[in-house]
């Protein structure tokens, strides 16, 4: 038995933590969040597309990396540390839906999805409630997809939409015009999601028994994403709290010394451990035994949502008055924190998944 | 017991009511949605709404009538305060003079300050903001390290203030500085400061939601003059401390009121996405309903209480801390069941038209750290109500 | 505005407080519980008759004392601080299933009921779990209630039972033979329920709509009465708890100075507060409003229900390992307050009757 | 990264499994239901699984051949109590000698105390209960005052141990007693003594659910052999703490497998009673579904890194405060979704038939008060792993 990671991917967490540490600090993260339209910067997520963080997902017969759910999820783990904007899982998990997929169109798009010349997105939601309905009201007819979506990830500059309709999953590329898209801001002020509206020519690269497939795919390694981004979220929220902590001081001595606060904070180091065993066992599962993984994936993201919740928001508490300012930052990961509860299945859902794979 | 208002209670109910229903224009949610406002022009309106509220004899009510009171009791300005939180009214920008200085000013404030401050502070003429906290004096406010150096008659300031609400807009500051550095309490006194001076730096603090509604301000040599002290040389703590419990009562309604409505949208939400016959749904909102109505017969016992003219106990902390943590559980619960929706910024398409979800999942988090954070709460019921020994 | 009890009501408390004192201090309360098979003082009971103590429900007219749900609000709160053993509460919900109703048994039965010469019970439950079926499967036909009924309070010593049939409600006096009853022992040590077997003569009191009439008065005196029960409960747990935080000592100091526990007893003295205003505002309404009542009832049962589980929960974890000994009084509270959280209408119950009364 | 069992593992539960099939008459539960049976017969039932399950060479695994052992890994000791957990086989009474003197003995003891003690502790010929804990030494368990006062070249023992487990039917107790008042932890000393002796008293214990399973022990000049101390005089902290490490692993298996055991009813129970699709009653089990298998990866990951010879860092303590604060939410879920029913008495008629959650919803109290309670290891977490400084 073992919990370490191997050293393919030891050497990958390790090199993702240099490159991010270098290329995207959280001061440079924050410039971004704040002042580019479009939520993330082109030049690192070129170079991530160079360095074949878009393939992880893949195998290498795929054009990917081979190193599979569990360099994923160490991946990802480092990238919620550092609050990393943009939509890197969302381009992962448009790579999760192509493959697969035979039409020529299909394996075109994951080409250049991996490349980095293609920044394809998927369009799925159609009710702002989360509650969407039993078959998408978007239509693929005559060679045009025509419907809304809304709460498409970083969706008005995306090169191409994966778009889920009544007959199956359509493949659109930008029109010339652009997209005709609204952006949604969200408490999150990281994340950008669009309602777009479609009217545009498209090829339907699969049916909708396979969609139905790569969807669930998709969703599942979502769930896993999510669940890794959220540990990093945590653990890098619960270290900057603690070390805060330390250096405040009130009444005299470090607030740290305080047991109610230190009581705290011990629950919330429960939860961030907890929170990683939980991952890298889903993500293990989810390369070694994908029965397993019905259960141990939404088991990680249900936790992760609970713990990222409770971590992130005891981190602003333990900040005190500074906590509530733009310029620390705990809010980040909390409102980061946020969306990642709340989307890519919402703990609610990953509950009643993981009763259904317990067969309650 | 009884736990009914008078009647002369519910005909000021009544006429309040009626008063409010004539003159204002819209709940203050749709001013935040509406794009030709910006944070000043939004000052500007609560600056006309106090204005309003002033001319019409609800500021200061339980003050004398000189001042601009009618002697009105702690029910009635209770009574106010629930109305205007039920109908959403545009927050007023000198609520903290009103609640904290002007008290100070009738009770231990000199006749010539009263006549020259109290009139525009109730006008919005004159905004204030409060100078109490400071980077290091937090919960631990007797730290506090603004220094009043004598210059001839006058004093010089030197230091840092923050969490000035309305700083970047006021006029005027009420300052607790040190006259003695040697004296932890004895040693501070109540200045009334013109930001408007050299020497006086006022930078807006930004809020994780975006606003800037809070201020840093920085003392370097600034002038206080003697005759805006009030009270004496070394009074400010006692005075201080004293003017933060006039307030007691003044919230034991209008917080069950807010959360009925924002109750009221999230019930109504789940009624549009069609999940409110659900178990799991019905027993988070049964919760929330429970726990608000416990927060009223609290608030209506608090009252009761202090209509009866008793010093109120443990009430004060037990209220802080039970809206505060509350409001935490409603928007965590409002984020759940209304789904992304309930995250949409303000003016967002899609956004619930009545309730600023998006503003208010981030504003709860403030609620458990100013104005006493709950660990300070509960220190303080540990210690004062419980008789718990100290530490060590 | 007053939140004071009244002259007659303060007095009633207060006297009740010394009755208890005397009668029935917290050791003479154990051996009742450990010892005696009916599980309640029968020279107690009697005197509390006396003293017109199971009148309180009712109207002078009624031949009750008119100090209404207030006043018996006020009682409980103090039979609650000494954990008094016995059916009390049960004796006053049969005193407000019988009253207004017309049958001459009926009233016969009240007059004894509140003279203390006869203890009659009500026996409604048919299900171990709590979910009742719609209509009773209890017949009374042909002048005999026929049926199994199940968690009657103190029924097995009862004179005569108040029966819920699919007829309406059945009043059966004891067959000389005594009930064909099981005992069915709980976690509560101070607790009697039996399972019944029924198969005797009675008489029909109510038929179904005024039986279900009086059996909603009786669930919102029963709400009521069991949250003021509560109320006691917690208030005397929290009491000897924060004694015992101020006595004990560990590494040198009174347990009592550490900060984690301070706050952890101050979240407690808030539940306790709390409910204190909930449950006396809930027996105003009963009494002043009962419109407002049917909110209110629910109200302070379901948040004396989550807060009893919490404050005598945290009352021995304060105790630590004398917690968790017979010797010590912890563990009455908490097993007292288990039963008064699920009977007398669970808080998934008063959740679901708050929300009907909003319209929700 | 690599969380399957190898075929040795595998191979080691197959076996056991088969052993356990062959051998276990009826679940505990059955027996502590057979109104045939006294807290005696019970006792001596233990016993009698203990004998079998050491003449099957499943006690002490880890330990040298020559006592018993069979160089079980603690992947081994922890499948095998997995799997005796998730069978509701008898707890053994000997459990702590067992877990805790053995060791003591096999790394600080004498030759002969291992020859004299070790055999018959294995069969249960002689049951041991631990005297560590005093009334004023809980938590602080260095503040323990027992004398070991000097008798030629012997010892006499004055003081009180309690939670003495199976004190009651035990005949031997291995104690932590001073040898020096004035040495915090040096002055202690690892004595084994005999209970059927003058000077010894033990008075059974009543836990809150009417059983006695502890103890307290009274010395009043018991006798203590120089030849029956573990180590040298002085050595008996230093030797307590180690030993108290060297179970690490073995429960990270079983309580989760207890744990879905318990759930499974609480499930079974709300299929009965129909509930099963209710969706709050399926958001709670869907809670304590994820939680127990988040304890579960915990527990995986915990043996993953005891298998890899590294030291286990904060797992004890989190794994602790995990197991003792799920089992409370765990009973307080099936009281409330299981009715009236989970409250009856296991003997009592309709108590459920395979869960006592009458005896649960009590024994759960005590899981966070013994062996560090949740605020000691939260204390362990805050300091050791955090490194947050100390109060004062």
């Amino acid at each position: 038995m073992k919990f370490d990671l191997d050293e393919d991917r030891a050497l990958l967490k390790s090199s993702t933590r240099e490159l991010l540490e270098k290329e995207s600090p959280l001061a440079e993260a924050r410039s971004v969040m704040e002042s580019s339209a479009e939520g993330f910067s082109k030049p690192l997520y070129a170079q991530l597309a160079e360095l074949g963080y878009l393939g992880l997902a893949l195998s290498e017969e795929e054009g990917g990396s081979g190193l599979g759910p569990i360099g994923l999820a160490a991946v990802l783990h480092e990238m919620g540390r550092v609050a990393l904007p943009g939509p890197y899982l969302d381009l992962v998990l448009a790579t999760e839906a192509l493959r697969e997929l035979a039409a020529p169109e299909a394996r075109q798009a994951l080409r250049g999805l991996v490349g980095g010349e293609q920044r394809i997105l998927l369009a799925r939601s159609e009710s702002v409630s989360g509650i969407e309905p039993a078959t998408a009201a978007t239509r693929f007819e005559g060679g045009r997809v025509r419907g809304r979506k809304c709460f498409v990830p970083f969706g008005a500059s995306a090169d191409a939409l994966l778009v889920t309709t009544a007959q199956g999953l359509v493949l659109a590329p930008r029109p010339s015009a652009g997209w005709n898209a609204q952006p949604l801001p969200i408490v999150d002020h990281a994340q950008r999601f669009a309602e777009i509206a479609l009217d545009t020519p498209g090829v339907l690269v699969a049916d909708t028994p396979l969609a139905a497939r790569r969807l669930e795919a998709v969703d599942r390694l979502g769930a896993l994403g999510a669940a890794a981004l959220l540990l990093g979220l945590m653990e890098r929220a619960l270290e900057i709290a603690v070390g805060y902590l330390m250096e405040r001081k009130a009444f005299g001595v470090p607030i740290g010394s305080f047991q109610a606060l230190q009581h705290r904070a011990a629950d919330c180091l429960l939860r961030v451990e907890s929170t990683r065993s939980a991952v890298y066992r889903a993500a293990w599962a989810l390369e070694k035994d994908p029965e397993a993984a019905r259960l141990l994936v939404p088991v990680a993201k249900a936790y992760a949502g609970d713990s990222g919740r409770i971590v992130t928001g005891e981190a602003i508490q333990f900040f005190g008055g500074v906590g509530y300012t733009w310029e620390y930052d705990p809010h980040i990961y909390f409102k980061r924190t946020k969306t990642l509860e709340q989307f890519y299945g919402s703990t609610r859902a990953q509950l009643e998944s993981a009763l259904h794979a317990a067969e309650i | 017991m009884d736990l009914r208002f008078t009647e002369e209670h519910e005909r000021f109910r009544a006429e309040l009511r009626g008063w409010l229903e004539r003159n204002l224009e819209r709940p203050w949610i749709e001013e935040l949605r509406d794009p030709a406002n910006d944070e000043d022009s939004l000052f500007e309106k609560r600056r006309a709404w106090q204005r309003k509220l002033n001319e019409a004899g609800y500021l200061g009510m339980d003050w004398p009538r000189e001042w601009g009171g009618r002697g009105a009791t702690a029910v009635e300005k209770a009574i106010f305060t629930e109305e205007t939180y039920r109908l959403d009214t545009p927050p007023i920008p000198n609520v903290l003079g009103i609640s904290l200085l002007g008290p100070a000013l009738i009770h231990h404030g000199s006749e010539e300050q009263r006549r020259r401050f109290i009139p525009k502070m109730l006008s919005g003429e004159e905004i204030w903001c409060q100078g109490f906290s400071e980077p290091d004096a937090g919960s631990d406010l007797a730290a506090l390290r603004t220094r009043a150096e004598p210059d001839g008659e006058h004093f010089r300031l030197h230091g840092q203030k923050v969490w000035t609400t309305f700083g970047p807009w006021a006029d005027w500051i009420f300052v607790l500085a040190r006259t003695d550095a040697t004296d932890r309490y004895g040693g501070i006194t109540f200045f009334l400061v013109p930001l408007h001076q050299k020497g006086v730096e006022v930078r807006g603090i930004r809020q994780i939601s975006g606003e800037s509604e809070f201020g840093e301000v920085f003392f370097d040599g600034a002038l206080a003059r003697r005759e805006h002290i009030v009270g004496r040389i070394g009074e400010g703590w006692r005075i201080a401390m004293t003017v933060l419990s006039y307030e007691r009562g003044a919230m034991s309604l209008a917080y069950p009121a807010q959360y009925d409505g924002y109750l009221a949208d999230v019930v109504e939400g789940c009624r549009e996405n069609g999940t409110v016959t659900r178990a799991d749904v019905r027993e988070r909102l049964g919760r929330l309903l429970v726990e608000n109505e416990v927060m009223r017969a609290n608030g209506l016992r608090n009252l009761a209480i202090i209509a009866s003219g008793r010093a109120p106990g443990p009430e004060a902390s037990i209220e802080k801390l039970y809206w505060s943590e509350y409001a935490k559980r409603l928007a965590d619960a409002a984020l759940d069941l209304l789904g992304p929706q309930a995250q949409l910024k303000v003016r967002a398409p899609h956004a619930r038209p009545e309730m600023d979800w998006a503003y208010e999942a981030l504003w709860c988090r403030a609620g458990t750290i100013y104005a006493g954070s709950s660990e300070i709460q509960r220190n303080i019921i540990a210690k004062r109500v419980l008789k718990l020994p100290v530490a060590g």
